[in-house]
């Protein structure tokens, strides 16, 4: 019989405070097949591990429980730690009595105790049925997939490309560079974002190990760490890039003229066009909704009576190397790659949800990424800040803060993290623009907590001379010219009315559209939000949960770009820890089949989502299944299928689990 | 009924979103009745009918199977699955004598340690309100 | 219809199409129909159908794995056997189905002939068998559905939890624990079943009520969405346990919540084997 | 006037509770950003902003609350309570306060608009309906202002838009019988706010 | 809407301040064959008075009158948007347990939250296409909604909060035009002119002459009080601001009134104390 021993960690006073050790401790003597029990003050520490090695030599022990916090946290330690006294790692258990005791019943101590002896004696009967379980050694793609061409992504790719590994980069827009791009200046510096950006673009570009797929999108994602395959919809571009030498004549040509996305629609592009002048790549595409030909095709397919509209093709007949391509269709490519680092950034709030700021029906009440876009030397107005209503230089300008951030009412609890620091940054530059602005900033808390941040914010109250008014605006409403915006300054507690030329809102973050979706594809967590959930929010920062696929930038949460370049680092070096590895270790916790109980039904084959059940005919000439234990994933519904219990799991068997449940009666 | 009368709940919560949800009721230091004993299981498509079943039978007040929320699972479909079989068979238990309301399958992310905490405190006080089984705890009747 | 059958029976066996004709005979009292094993033409002359014969034979096929044989079912047989082809357990193409039109078989004793219908049958709306190789009999039009007879079902609806509990109790402490339920079920063919199993040990060994009320109950479970309400395990049950209304529940379930009648389509899976992404179960919500 | 103490916050805060329990509205959440105050119509002619009575419940202020003409002076127009982020219902909490001045007697409201509308509310109580010129009259000499609006009334008058007659209803015994059931109901609970919810 | 029949009820302030308003909206009414039978004997529905001092009481007064409105299976309409919040409100309130079962104990028997409520504003705007006689063509107009029809929207399921449409497009089927203005929701000082004049002249005169600076020829409202509040105070207003304003305030019944062919005395114009008839006249429509 086995010989167990069990180690009751005090984790300092989390569990000690409230759970008593001693009790405890007496409680596992009495537990079947317990011949050992200690304590520790803190067993993941190396005296409490070098303990545990210890007791286990000297006390022959051959299962042990260690009665501390959540698996999550150490599992993976203290598997190490009986590894090296000699025992297989997984004749380990651990029994969360912090996180799922001490720590939710503080207020209970004589109820805490007894349901830690009670997880204990669970723990107990659980390892007595475990199996030592072996690893095996899997071969892995050596290849990156990244996901977005924002900041983050363009970081991530160059990292992995530069350290020797291939690397895919996927985008959905035609261009790469992300919401950078369209940024005028970065703070606090007030460098040029495309003069820091651009460059890096055109590395991504020229990189011998990264393949750019722009206009593309990821579909569908399947197989496991270090052996995934990707489907990426490559969208047609009606273009044919070997042939297109960026001339531009295109682009001039086409007499379809339609508001700029890039420009959020404060200036016009054409049908075929690139987002802005220095995408990368420079290829321009053909917008299929808007495009003159393709409507007309769409016209006659559909055989309607009446005047055609035109045929166009004017791009097509001045196209110096006639690049323009309309056979040009979506494609699929298949890919495989070992590691995946998913950047798919941030869009902002949608503010027409706020009535009381005229829902959009002022032109002269802007978002912060269009004043970025008036701002900017390439944007629409060549850098002059003008209203929109009637290309006047507005004088007064009144900045909103946490428009769809800390707002429950919108679903956005959040803090967006950059406002505070780009409507400083908005309004220096406002005054560098024109020194007669005015700025009055309306904000609820100013949250400047990066390297020379508060410093700007200064820079902006003493220099740009901003006025900070704390407070959140409850209405804004046209006068005549002017826009009348209602606040409050809660400093001296009375309403406030400011008449602005122009008012700017400083529209949160939140996930980019599809965002979800992606995740669901990839098998992420996400929050409510739409946010990719972290693997540990401290500890693993850039790691999703699922092995082999990390995240960086604002696909995670609200970032700024040097926080974003850091993560699109950082996840990086985690993808290379995996391609650079001679081989993957499986994961021995995978279902096994039963030959003598299997009856073939195949229950467990329509169940799995994985296709990780096969069959095979026995000598005895009966046709039962079989696990394929590389595409097996542990997720056990193959057990819950089968009525025979011929399909068992590793790690988490009927015996296991049956064990558990039987000991809170024993 | 006992104003001591204290439920015992089985929560059967998957390692990847419910569990981590418990864990982060703790990391939070949310306070819930100790009612509760939780067994690790990969996904709740894991928690077999029997097991389930046996928890009623050895005498559990209730049994809480709580997985990632619907298009989240860790393994795609785990907790679909989970919803039918839990729909059926909290039928069949119900036909059998033992309320609905017992057995409960929820959905819990791992960063909803909130929810969990409030979960398991209105499961608890739900239960406590329900009181001991009708079947005399031991399923129909233990020592009869 | 006897002679369709013989006719038939023989022909098979004559061309060594099949090897073995499962049918019934008149059994040992010259009142009540038996399982028949015709592996001969001469034996094929035994073969007959009538209202007596209330088996399930398809459970059978499944020893004769891998062996032509032809097979007389009525229509219920005959879901029970779609059930057995879509979990594998039965090749379609081993096997010749005789589908005999049912009137409904009649409730009898050994030795005696009754005169009423079984109740299952009195509710039945399948005369003709859904599939088959050869149909004997003449096809009828079906009646439309009726309520349960067993007003026993009813009456549980209407009860309280405390009352359905005492009655379940009540019904599942005569049980003997002697498995025939499970081993006329055409359903139940595992290879060793989970309530004889040691490890894990599900089910101990006392004959006691916790004991048997877990037994009873993942019987019914593991049939969900499986049963196809034939009655057998009813009907054998040597202390009367009125299994019926237990698989009925699940049946009238599965039905409601999944639209699904087992045995009625070839090539699905049951339905706790699938799943739709956006079905309101009124669980989990 | 007096000089304004240091602000003491006291350890207990009886009508933070009491307010929270009986609008149902968590005051606690309140972060303070303003933008109750930011859109309230009346917000300038208070002494506590809506903001700073949020505030002052917070801090346990109990007086200074109860005494403010904040509670007196909101309109019940709503904006703050759909405007707020944190989805405070703040018109439901000044409409919580009112109820407790009239409950606990030690502050008797803001005189002009308290009395407006208890003369309102006995108005009602005797004709079932109301009648403007009694009103106007009536609140005109409770708040011992006899001459107030007197200018508009000739011109009103002439157009006819205050009859000197109240619109008497057949049924005032019912309305009067309402009056009597709501003040008997209040009686039997100590605290009449807990009969019901709170007004929106 | 045409055809049907609803439980009126007028509300004090149409028997009195705002008479013209109850005489257009019967008129009104007449002309679209929504016939209206007055609640027999309503009786007040409290206004924020009741309400203010006693919560029992502000639902009990309007539940009466649901009540009544209930025995004769009718729903309910009312011009004024005091009456219809404080019935809207009262009917939900009714929604919940213990508050139906108290007030049902003041008024000796229980009361549905079912009766349904809809201002008068709604009814008349659900189908468009009136027989105008007289169109209004030229006149610019400011629809001013005030609080009480649109806010909360949880509760009353109107119109939205900020930036409703309902009077706007009613005002535009008239042919008049209706000026895009963002103070259509804002409040005017509601019942307090009398306790706090100040307040109430303030919040007007705000509202009066932005509607005016943004070139409107007049402003309609659905609602006593908005329209006391713009209209008697509005010579004091000027006084205090020492600006001449003179913008007529109009219920909308009598601008739809008006497009329907009825006389401006017929509508009771002449009862209001800021003068519309020259603003009629200059447009041709007097």
């Amino acid at each position: 019989m086995a010989r167990i021993g069990v180690f009751v960690c005090h984790c300092g006073s989390n569990i000690a405070g409230t759970v008593n050790i001693a009790q405890v401790m007496a409680a596992a003597q009495t537990m079947p097949l317990v011949t050992f029990v200690a304590d520790n003050k803190y067993s993941c520490s190396e005296i409490g591990q070098t303990a545990i090695r210890e007791a286990i030599l000297k006390q022959k022990l051959e299962r042990v429980v260690i009665a501390a916090c959540s698996p999550q946290m150490h599992e993976a330690t203290f598997r190490k730690t009986v590894a090296q006294a000699g025992l297989n790692p997984y004749l380990l258990e651990i029994a969360n009595i912090r996180e799922h005791c001490s720590w939710v019943h503080s207020n209970d101590k004589a109820a805490a105790t007894k349901k830690a002896i009670e997880l204990v004696k669970m723990a107990v009967a659980k390892v007595a049925r475990h199996e030592a379980l072996f690893t095996k050694e899997i071969g892995l793609t050596k290849k990156a997939l990244v996901i977005g061409g924002g900041i983050s992504g363009i970081q991530a790719a160059l990292d992995m490309a530069n350290a020797g590994y291939p690397v895919i980069l996927v985008e959905r827009e035609p261009t790469i560079g992300g919401r950078m791009a369209q940024l005028d200046k970065t703070f606090p510096t007030l460098d040029c974002s495309s003069c820091i950006l651009t460059p890096k673009m055109v590395e991504v570009a020229q990189h011998p190990n990264i393949t750019l797929l722009t206009y593309a999108e990821v579909k569908s994602v399947r197989g496991f760490v270090g052996n995934f395959e990707v489907e990426i919809l490559q969208r047609a571009r009606k273009v044919d890039a070997s042939k297109c030498t960026s001339c531009g004549i295109c682009w001039q040509k086409c007499p379809e003229k339609i508001p700029a996305e890039f420009n959020l629609g404060l200036g016009p592009r054409a049908a075929i066009y690139t987002p802005f002048p220095q995408a990368v790549p420079n290829i321009p595409s053909i917008d299929l909704a808007h495009c003159r030909y393709i409507k007309y095709q769409e016209f006659v397919a559909r055989g309607e009576e009446g005047k055609k509209p035109p045929q166009c093709r004017i791009c097509e007949r001045l196209c110096p190397p006639q690049a323009i391509d309309w056979e040009q269709s979506d494609q699929v490519l298949v890919e495989k790659v070992g590691a995946i680092v998913v950047a798919t950034g941030y869009q902002t709030f949608d503010h027409t949800r706020y009535g009381e700021f005229g829902a959009g029906r002022y032109p002269d009440v802007i978002t912060g990424i269009q004043l970025e876009r008036l701002l900017s030397a390439s944007g629409p107005t060549e850098g002059e800040v003008v209203r929109p209503s009637d290309g006047t230089h507005p004088k007064t300008v009144v900045f909103v803060s946490c428009v769809g951030s800390r707002d429950e009412r919108m679903g956005r609890a959040y803090c967006s993290n950059v406002c505070c620091m780009y409507m400083a940054k908005q309004a220096i530059l406002l005054k560098e623009h024109d020194p007669e602005v005015q700025s009055y900033i309306f904000y609820i808390d100013i949250r400047a907590g990066g390297k020379g941040y508060e410093e700007f914010i200064r820079r902006a109250q003493e220099e740009a001379r901003a006025i900070y008014l704390r407070g959140r605006i409850s209405h804004i409403y046209q006068d005549g010219k002017k826009l009348i915006v209602r606040g409050e300054d809660s400093l001296l507690g009375r309403p406030v009315e400011i008449a602005a030329d122009l008012v700017v809102l400083a529209t949160g973050i939140e996930p980019s559209a599809g965002a979800k979706e992606l995740a669901q594809s990839l098998n992420i967590s996400y929050d409510a939000h739409g946010f990719m959930v972290e693997a540990h929010p401290k500890l693993r920062p850039v790691e999703s949960r699922t092995e082999g696929i990390f995240l960086a930038g604002t696909a995670i949460a609200p970032n700024d770009i040097p926080g974003c370049v850091a993560q699109g680092s950082a996840a990086a070096v985690k993808a290379l820890a995996v391609l650079s590895r001679p081989s993957l270790v499986s994961d021995p916790m995978v279902a096994i089949v039963d030959p003598l109980r299997c009856t073939g039904c195949f229950a467990c084959q329509r169940a799995c989502a994985f296709n990780a059940i096969d069959s095979q005919v026995t000598r005895d000439g009966k046709t039962i299944a079989v696990v394929n234990e590389s595409l097996c994933k542990g997720c056990g519904l193959c057990v819950s299928a089968c009525r025979g219990v011929a399909m068992n799991l590793k790690g988490f068997s009927q015996q296991q689990l049956l064990a558990e449940v039987n000991a809170l009666w024993r | 009924m006992a104003l001591d009368y204290q439920p015992k709940i089985v929560g059967f919560l998957c390692n990847w979103c419910s569990y981590a949800g418990a864990d982060m009721a703790g990391t939070s230091r949310l306070t819930y009745p100790p009612n509760i004993r939780i067994i690790r299981v990969p996904c709740s498509g894991r928690v077999d009918a029997t097991l389930v079943t046996k928890c009623f039978q050895q005498g559990a007040d209730a049994v809480l199977v709580a997985g990632c929320h619907p298009g989240e699972c860790h393994y795609s479909e785990g907790n679909y699955h989970a919803r039918r079989r839990f729909t059926v068979l909290r039928e069949l238990l119900s036909f059998l004598g033992i309320e609905k309301d017992r057995l409960r399958l929820e959905w819990v992310s791992a960063a909803e340690g909130k929810k969990f905490s409030q979960l398991v405190s209105e499961f608890s006080a739900e239960i406590a309100h329900l009181g001991p089984r009708k079947d005399n705890g031991k399923a129909a009747g233990g020592s009869l | 219809m006897n002679q369709a059958i013989r006719d038939k029976a023989k022909e098979l066996l004559a061309s060594g199409a099949v090897s073995c004709v499962i049918g019934y005979d008149v059994g040992s009292d010259g009142i009540n129909a038996r399982p028949f094993f015709a592996y001969t033409e001469e034996e094929a002359d035994g073969l007959a159908f009538d209202q007596t014969c209330t088996h399930n034979l398809v459970k059978y096929l499944i020893d004769r794995a891998g062996k032509a044989t032809a097979i007389v079912v009525k229509p219920c047989d005959a879901r029970a056997l779609t059930v057995l082809i879509n979990e594998k357990q039965v090749k379609r193409e081993e096997v010749f189905i005789i589908g005999a039109v049912c009137h409904g078989i009649i409730e009898s004793t050994w030795g005696q002939k009754g005169s009423d219908l079984q109740g299952r049958c009195q509710t039945c709306t399948q005369h003709t068998p859904l599939v088959y190789d050869l149909l004997v009999g003449e096809p009828m039009a079906e009646p439309t559905p009726k309520a349960p007879l067993d007003h026993r079902a009813a009456t549980l609806a209407n009860m309280s939890v405390a009352e359905r509990a005492a009655f379940w109790a009540e019904q599942f402490q005569r049980c003997l624990r002697c498995n025939a339920c499970r081993q006329v079920c055409p359903g139940c063919y595992c290879a060793e079943c989970f309530v004889d199993q040691l490890d894990p040990e599900w089910v101990g060994i006392r004959i006691d009520l916790p004991e048997k009320w877990l037994w009873n109950t993942i019987r019914a479970f593991h049939l969900a969405g499986r049963c196809v309400g034939c009655d057998e395990c009813q009907r054998v049950c040597p202390v009367n346990i009125p299994l019926g209304l237990l698989n009925h529940k699940l049946e009238e379930e599965v039905a409601t919540l999944f639209d699904f009648r087992p045995g009625v389509k070839a090539d699905v899976p049951a339905p706790l084997e699938t799943f739709k992404k956006d079905e309101k179960l009124g669980i989990g919500e | 006037m007096t000089i304004p103490d240091v602000i003491r916050p006291p350890l207990s805060r009886p009508l933070l509770i009491f307010i929270e329990a009986h609008s149902g509205q968590p005051v606690s959440r309140c972060n303070q950003c303003g933008k109750c105050t930011a859109g309230c119509p009346a917000a300038w002619a208070m002494d506590l902003t809506p903001r700073q009575v949020m505030r002052a419940l917070q801090l346990g202020l109990d007086n200074d609350v109860l005494a403010s003409s904040a509670i007196w002076l909101c309109l019940s127009c709503q904006i703050c309570s759909v405007r707020c982020p944190l989805e405070i219902d703040v018109a439901k909490v000044m409409h919580s306060l009112r109820h407790r001045t009239q409950e606990d007697k030690t502050h008797p409201g803001d005189k002009n608009i308290a009395r407006f509308h208890g003369v309102f509310r006995g108005i009602i109580h005797r004709y079932g309906r109301i009648y403007e010129l009694g009103l106007a009259g009536l609140n005109n000499m409770v708040s011992r202002r006899p001459w107030a609006h007197l200018k508009l009334f000739p011109a009103m008058l002439r157009k006819g838009k205050l009859p000197m007659r109240p619109s008497r209803i057949k049924a005032t015994a019912e309305v009067k019988n309402i009056f009597q059931k709501v003040a008997a109901l209040e009686e039997r609970f100590s605290t009449p706010s807990e009969l019901t919810k709170g007004d929106r | 809407m045409a055809g049907r029949t609803y439980a009126y009820y007028p509300g004090c302030a149409l028997h009195g301040t705002a008479r013209e308003y109850d005489v257009s909206a019967r008129l009104v009414c007449q002309t679209l064959n929504v016939k209206l039978q007055e609640i027999k004997d309503w009786s007040c529905c409290g206004a924020s008075s009741a309400a203010s001092l006693s919560p029992l009481l502000g639902i009990a007064l309007p539940a009466h009158n649901l009540k009544l409105a209930a025995a004769m299976e009718l729903p309910i309409t009312t011009p004024c948007a005091m009456c219809s919040y404080r019935l809207k409100t009262a009917a939900h309130e009714l929604k919940d347990e213990a508050t139906a079962r108290q007030v049902s104990e003041v008024l000796g028997s229980a009361v549905g939250p079912e009766v349904t409520v809809e201002p008068l504003l709604q009814v008349l705007s659900e189908d468009l296409s009136f027989p105008i006689r007289k169109p209004l063509t030229g006149l610019k107009v400011a629809c001013y909604y005030g609080c009480l029809l649109v806010r909360p929207k949880s509760v009353l399921q109107f119109d939205d909060e900020e930036n409703p449409q309902t009077m706007d497009r009613l005002i535009t089927a008239l042919g008049a035009e209706a000026i895009d203005w963002g103070l259509k929701t804002e409040c005017c000082g509601a019942g307090l002119p009398l306790a706090r004049p100040d307040l109430v002249h303030r919040l007007a005169y705000r509202i009066i002459s932005l509607a005016q600076r943004l070139g409107a020829d007049c402003i309609a409202t659905a609602c006593p009080m908005c329209q006391s509040n713009l209209d008697i105070h509005q010579k004091e207003i000027e006084a205090e601001h020492g600006e001449k304003l003179g913008l007529p305030i109009f219920y909308f019944t009598q601008l739809l009134g008006l497009a329907l062919g009825f006389t401006p005395r017929e509508l009771y114009l002449h009862k209001h104390l800021t003068n519309p008839l020259p603003l009629l006249r200059a447009k041709g429509l007097g």
